[in-house]
């Protein structure tokens, strides 16, 4: 390789909750070269100070999302080929959550928003019984399995304007996970689960924006289970006033 | 957005939907028609049908559009509470208002 | 230096280090045994659930749940998987309560193991085992089991302390018991001390000092480093399971290391050299589907014959199967690669083989107890259930029953344990200087030296090993860690600092590195994951030792201990007489 | 300028649903007034006839129904999302609700005219 090095311009943002700007580093470019690549070799060779956040690397912890050129991606799967507009790179912290420092977010509201939601299993047995059979194919488990492979990246939350709007909104993820728990045979508290998701923070707010659906890095469709908890709960208030 | 709010707004759209449909059909097939909007008045005043057609209309958008309007209003200016209720209010009040008599007007005239 | 460094003091009932499987287990157990009004603190180095590696465990869970398998069949898989090497109680136990935590993960915890069409349990065969027994999600299984458990977790009554990275385990003053734990909350760079009756230490090992490696960033052997800083013994820790697919695209990214499924060899994927020729049969007659130890050092072979791809390692040829199968079977593979830039389906991979998992740990018995009292050891850091090899699928049975089995454990013993116990406030002084060290220190750059100690490892102590190359790993080894404690970074702002962390990383990865050459050294036969080519044979199995390290002052000792075979000795199983020897494909 | 994120047709689809519903609130109000004119002053009833042939009040009228034709697609739309489990593209769902309200509105303006 006796090209000459080509590089990045890289604009980051820099900060604390309190402020903060973007600073601009140059970043050798490389075949093979992700945006944690570029934010990593920050850290390690021009500002040792930049924080940022990762763990897996591949995809599946959902720890590494950042705002890229404007878009909420993971970067430990985002390429840089992929985004880059002319050699200009920004990178931001998760929009929709407190920062903590540079590029980490405090990703604490989202998780909480998610037990809020009742997106957790309520057991109606125990490790002493068998496994239930379950068809995968049956329409409850079919419902699962579009929805179930979210990482938990918060990168619907980050893309949905009603999140932006209404701080109590529970946000594509965690509404997307109470649809899975409801639609488990196997969950002993369904009417829990609905009840969590149809009150003032509920599915409900959702405007169908569908900025969660076309952002999830796994091809998730959370705009559609939260059409699925909404049809949930018109169908019980017309049962409940019926 | 509690329930009773976002089924009373899906609720009052699909009421208005076939509604808003046949007010522009007899529009356009009126003004084809070279008829002038005197005539359509003509037509429409003193009829209980029309009064019925535009009656619910009116009604059905006052709710609908309060809701509506009130929830662009939270999201955007943060109203909470009373005073976002109180706007609503006040928005479906006025539309009332003026819808109704808008419909009097060309309805029983 | 004086210490007027402000260290925010805490306490509770049971603490509990670390979210994988061990960590998760272990606080939801505690949780249902201790009696009522027990504080239960879980503090990680990451974000709950996001960080280690059951998240990304791939191909499944070991369990004898069908087919006609039993729990002693899983036993002689895992005994003669790990070479007669594990310690056989702590085993048995692992294939016997794996059937209750499977069990306990989908009726109590949620998850959802992939079904027959007829709704059973759906088992797949992982290699080296007699039996299907793998349960899965998919290829995702970790995401399930972790976002399960991650969930019952945060819903339940538990201090959470994210981002506090352990630096130290603090006994008491006689050095008898553990009187809590030291932290950096890395959001603030603050000291936090915690004091606590009972600490389950569940930091997941992971063999990132070499060059190539699976595991998530956030595992640098803390745990095994404080272990044997506090004294503790650890044993089989030349045992570093390599797996022989990572990917390989260059040095500058982190995307190098991570597995390509094993799934793809076992579909008959192919292994081709520099010349894209195929050469695993040229080393194992079962050619690509020979197990993880044997492609690793066929590959690696043909990496020292210099027959390689352009980043220096093999390629892995899918396209013979068909792009358009390729990409439903394993959709999840080929978009990953795809994002990387790389066409699995058609196209050829380069790999090359990555280290993967830790089978050495602290020596612990089968209640997760160790020699300290107060501390309880589980998952990727305890050594004994694998010996010298781990079977795909043992090692998150591995973290979700020990991690089970200490909630339990603590959950009971907390009843005798009245008071917390005082620190050594000594060790804690050192500890925080330990970690102080480079604050000082004229700054340099701890990645190169990361970078150095991997090439290191991976040349000297890696897949295939050799005295005069051990030694030299060693030598190596101890340039860097010296090099190591005079490199500094920058003070300016210590909240988030990750080159901070990135320096005590090193630290730990640098004592472990030091303590897994010697111990390769002293093993001198080669076995699983260890192969000596100085010393090929594995040995007489009847006199199997493994090697046990412990650091007493300054000096790190391995001696040999023989195994003791409490349950099935070699040559003998315990399979009832006509059973089949394997009932894979009847 | 529409931030990066919302660069896809659905967001697009929402927000010209809330624009369209605002403005339909905001200008239904003096459609109503115009037309309740009649009722308070009788008298002018001929003069608004001849009123409504003004161009400007003619555009005001063409964009009410316009602003009501994108609302009334868009909000079919979401509802069909919202109660019908489809899985089909939504996005050919949004390209025909607006282009059918182009049409309407079009065929109405040119009628008009
Ligand atoms: C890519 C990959 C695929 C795998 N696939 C399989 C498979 O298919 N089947 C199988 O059985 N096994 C598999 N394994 C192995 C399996 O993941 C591990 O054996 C097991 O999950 C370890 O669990 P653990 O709880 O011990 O550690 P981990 O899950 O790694 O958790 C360790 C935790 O400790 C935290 N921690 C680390 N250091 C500190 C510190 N200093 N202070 C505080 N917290 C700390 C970490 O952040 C993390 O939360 C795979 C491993 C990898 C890397
Ligand atoms: C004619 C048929 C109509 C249908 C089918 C319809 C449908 C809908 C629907 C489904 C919504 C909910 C949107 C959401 O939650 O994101 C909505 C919102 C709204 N509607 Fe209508 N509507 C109609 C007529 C009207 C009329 C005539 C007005 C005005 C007077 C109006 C004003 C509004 C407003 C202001 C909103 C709020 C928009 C938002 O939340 O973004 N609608 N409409
Ligand atoms: S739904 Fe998709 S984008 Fe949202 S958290 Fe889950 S994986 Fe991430
Ligand atoms: S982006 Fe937001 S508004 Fe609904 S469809 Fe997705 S949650
Ligand atoms: S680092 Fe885990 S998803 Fe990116």
């Amino acid at each position: 390789m006796s090209t000459k090095q080509e590089n990045i311009d890289v604009s980051v943002w820099r900060g604390d909750p309190h402020s903060g700007n973007y600073e601009n580093f140059k970043v050798p470019a490389h075949e093979s070269q992700t945006i944690l690549d570029v934010v990593s070799w920050i850290q390690q060779n021009q500002d040792a100070t930049l924080s940022y956040r990762y763990a897996c690397r591949v995809g599946m912890c959902g720890s590494c999302a950042m705002m890229v050129n404007g878009i909420p991606r993971w970067t430990c799967r985002t390429h840089v080929k992929k985004v880059l507009k002319g050699k200009k790179l920004e990178v931001a912290p998760l929009r929709n959550l407190p920062v903590i420092k540079d590029l980490v977010t405090d990703m604490d509201t989202f998780f909480d928003k998610w037990i809020s939601a009742e997106g957790l299993h309520h057991p109606s047995k125990t490790r002493l019984d068998p496994i239930e059979e379950i068809e995968p194919k049956s329409l409850g488990r079919v419902e699962i399995n579009a929805g179930i492979e979210c990482i938990n990246c918060s990168i619907c939350y980050a893309a949905c304007d009603t999140v932006t709007n209404n701080s109590d909104y529970l946000g594509p993820a965690a509404l997307q996970r109470a649809w899975t728990v409801y639609n488990d045979v196997k969950d002993a508290d369904k009417q829990t689960v609905l009840n969590a998701v149809s009150g003032d923070g509920g599915c409900l707010n959702c405007h169908s924006q569908g900025s969660c659906s076309v952002h999830c890095p796994n091809d998730l469709n959370p705009m559609n289970a939260i059409a699925g908890l909404k049809r949930a709960t018109a169908t019980s208030f017309f049962n409940r006033k019926g | 957005m509690n329930i009773r709010l976002y089924m009373l707004q899906r609720i009052t759209a699909l009421i208005m939907a076939p509604l808003t449909l046949g007010h522009i059909a007899v529009m356009i097939y009126a003004v084809q028609d070279g008829l002038s909007a005197s005539e359509i008045l003509g037509r429409t005043q003193g009829s209980n049908m029309w009064l019925l057609f535009y009656g619910t209309f009116v009604v059905a958008v006052s709710i609908h559009a309060a809701i509506g309007v009130r929830v662009i209003v939270s999201e955007t200016f943060k109203f909470v509470g009373f005073t976002l209720d109180a706007f609503a209010w006040f928005v479906c009040v006025a539309m009332l208002f003026m819808g109704g008599r808008a419909v009097l007007a060309v309805t029983l005239l | 230096m004086t210490l007027n460094i402000d260290i925010e003091r805490q306490q509770t009932d049971i603490l509990i280090l670390g979210t994988g499987g061990a960590g998760m287990f272990a606080a939801l157990h505690a949780q249902q045994t201790a009696p009522a009004g027990t504080k239960i603190t879980i503090a990680v180095k990451g974000l709950i659930g996001k960080c280690g590696c059951t998240r990304m465990v791939q191909g499944g869970y070991n369990v004898a749940l069908g087919g006609g398998d039993t729990v002693e069949r899983h036993f002689m898989d895992t005994i003669n998987g790990g070479k007669w090497l594990p310690d056989q109680d702590i085993a048995w136990k692992l294939c016997e309560q794996a059937v209750i935590r499977v069990r306990e993960l989908e009726n109590e915890v949620g998850c959802f193991f992939d079904r027959n069409s007829d709704g059973s349990l759906h088992h797949k065969a992982f290699a080296g085992q007699t039996a299907d027994r793998t349960v899965h999600k998919g290829d995702l299984t970790g995401i399930e089991i972790i976002n399960r458990l991650m969930e019952q977790v945060l819903s339940r009554p538990i201090e959470k302390l994210q981002e506090h990275r352990a630096i130290g385990l603090i006994p008491t003053k006689d050095g008898s018991a553990l009187a809590g734990v030291l932290f950096i909350d890395m959001r603030t760079g603050k000291f936090r001390f915690v004091r606590a009756k009972t600490v389950m230490m569940g930091t997941g090992g992971g063999p990132t000092m070499y060059k190539y490696n699976t595991p998530s960033g956030d595992k640098t052997m803390d745990g095994l480093a404080m272990a044997l800083r506090a004294g503790l013994p650890l044993r089989d820790m030349e045992m570093v399971q390599f797996h022989p697919t990572g990917l390989l695209a260059g040095e500058h990214t982190k995307m190098t290391g991570t597995v390509l499924e094993e799934g793809l060899r076992g579909a008959g994927g192919q292994l081709l050299n520099g010349a894209e020729k195929r050469f695993m049969f040229d080393y194992d007659e079962l050619g690509e589907r020979a197990t993880r130890d044997v492609v690793s050092r066929g590959i690696y072979e043909e990496m020292r014959k210099n027959n390689t791809s352009k980043n220096g390692g093999v390629f892995i040829s899918m396209a013979h199967l068909g792009p358009e199968n390729v990409r439903k079977k394993f959709s999840g593979m080929v978009k990953r690669c795809a994002d990387s830039g790389f066409d699995l389906a058609s196209g050829l991979v380069e790999v090359v083989p990555t280290a993967h998992y830790f089978m050495g740990g602290v020596v612990v018995d089968s209640d997760t107890r160790t020699e300290m009292e107060g501390l309880y050891v589980a998952g990727e850091d305890a050594g004994g259930a694998h010996g010298s090899n781990r079977l795909g699928g043992n090692g998150v049975a591995n973290s979700t029953v020990y991690g089970g089995v200490a909630g339990d454990v603590m959950g009971r013993d907390i009843c005798k344990m009245i008071t917390l116990r005082d620190p050594d406030e000594d060790i804690l002084n050192q500890e925080i200087e330990r970690a102080l060290r480079p604050l000082s220190l004229n700054i340099g750059n701890v990645q190169q030296l990361r970078h150095r100690l991997q090439e290191a490892m991976w040349e000297d102590v890696g897949v295939i090993r050799t005295e005069t190359g051990i030694m030299r790993g060693i030598a190596r080894v101890a340039e860097i860690e010296a090099e190591l404690l005079k490199t500094g970074v920058a003070s300016d702002n210590l909240a988030f600092n990750l080159t901070w962390h990135d320096w005590l990383n090193m630290a730990s990865l640098c004592d472990v590195s030091a303590v897994i050459a010697k111990a390769a050294i002293a093993r001198e036969n080669s076995r699983g994951a260890h192969f000596r080519e100085d010393f090929p044979e594995s040995g007489s199995m009847i006199n199997s030792y493994f090697t046990l390290t412990q650091k007493k002052g300054d000096e790190i000792c391995v001696t040999r201990e023989p195994v003791q075979f409490t349950i099935v000795k070699p040559g003998e199983t315990i399979l009832p007489d006509n059973e089949p020897v394997s009932l894979v494909g009847v | 300028m529409i931030r990066p994120h919302r660069k896809h047709s659905l967001w697009l689809a929402y927000i010209l649903h809330r624009i369209s519903g605002f403005g339909l609130a905001v200008f239904l109000p003096f459609h109503f007034y115009l037309l309740s004119l009649v009722l308070t002053e009788p008298d002018r009833l001929d003069g608004f006839l001849s009123w409504t042939d003004t161009p400007i009040v003619k555009f005001a009228e063409f964009g009410l129904v316009f602003l009501l034709a994108v609302h009334f697609f868009g909000g079919l739309r979401l509802m069909a999302l919202e109660f019908l489990p489809w899985s089909i593209s939504q996005k050919t769902l949004v390209a025909l609700a607006i282009a059918s309200a182009f049409l309407i509105a079009t065929i109405f303006f040119l009628q008009v005219i």
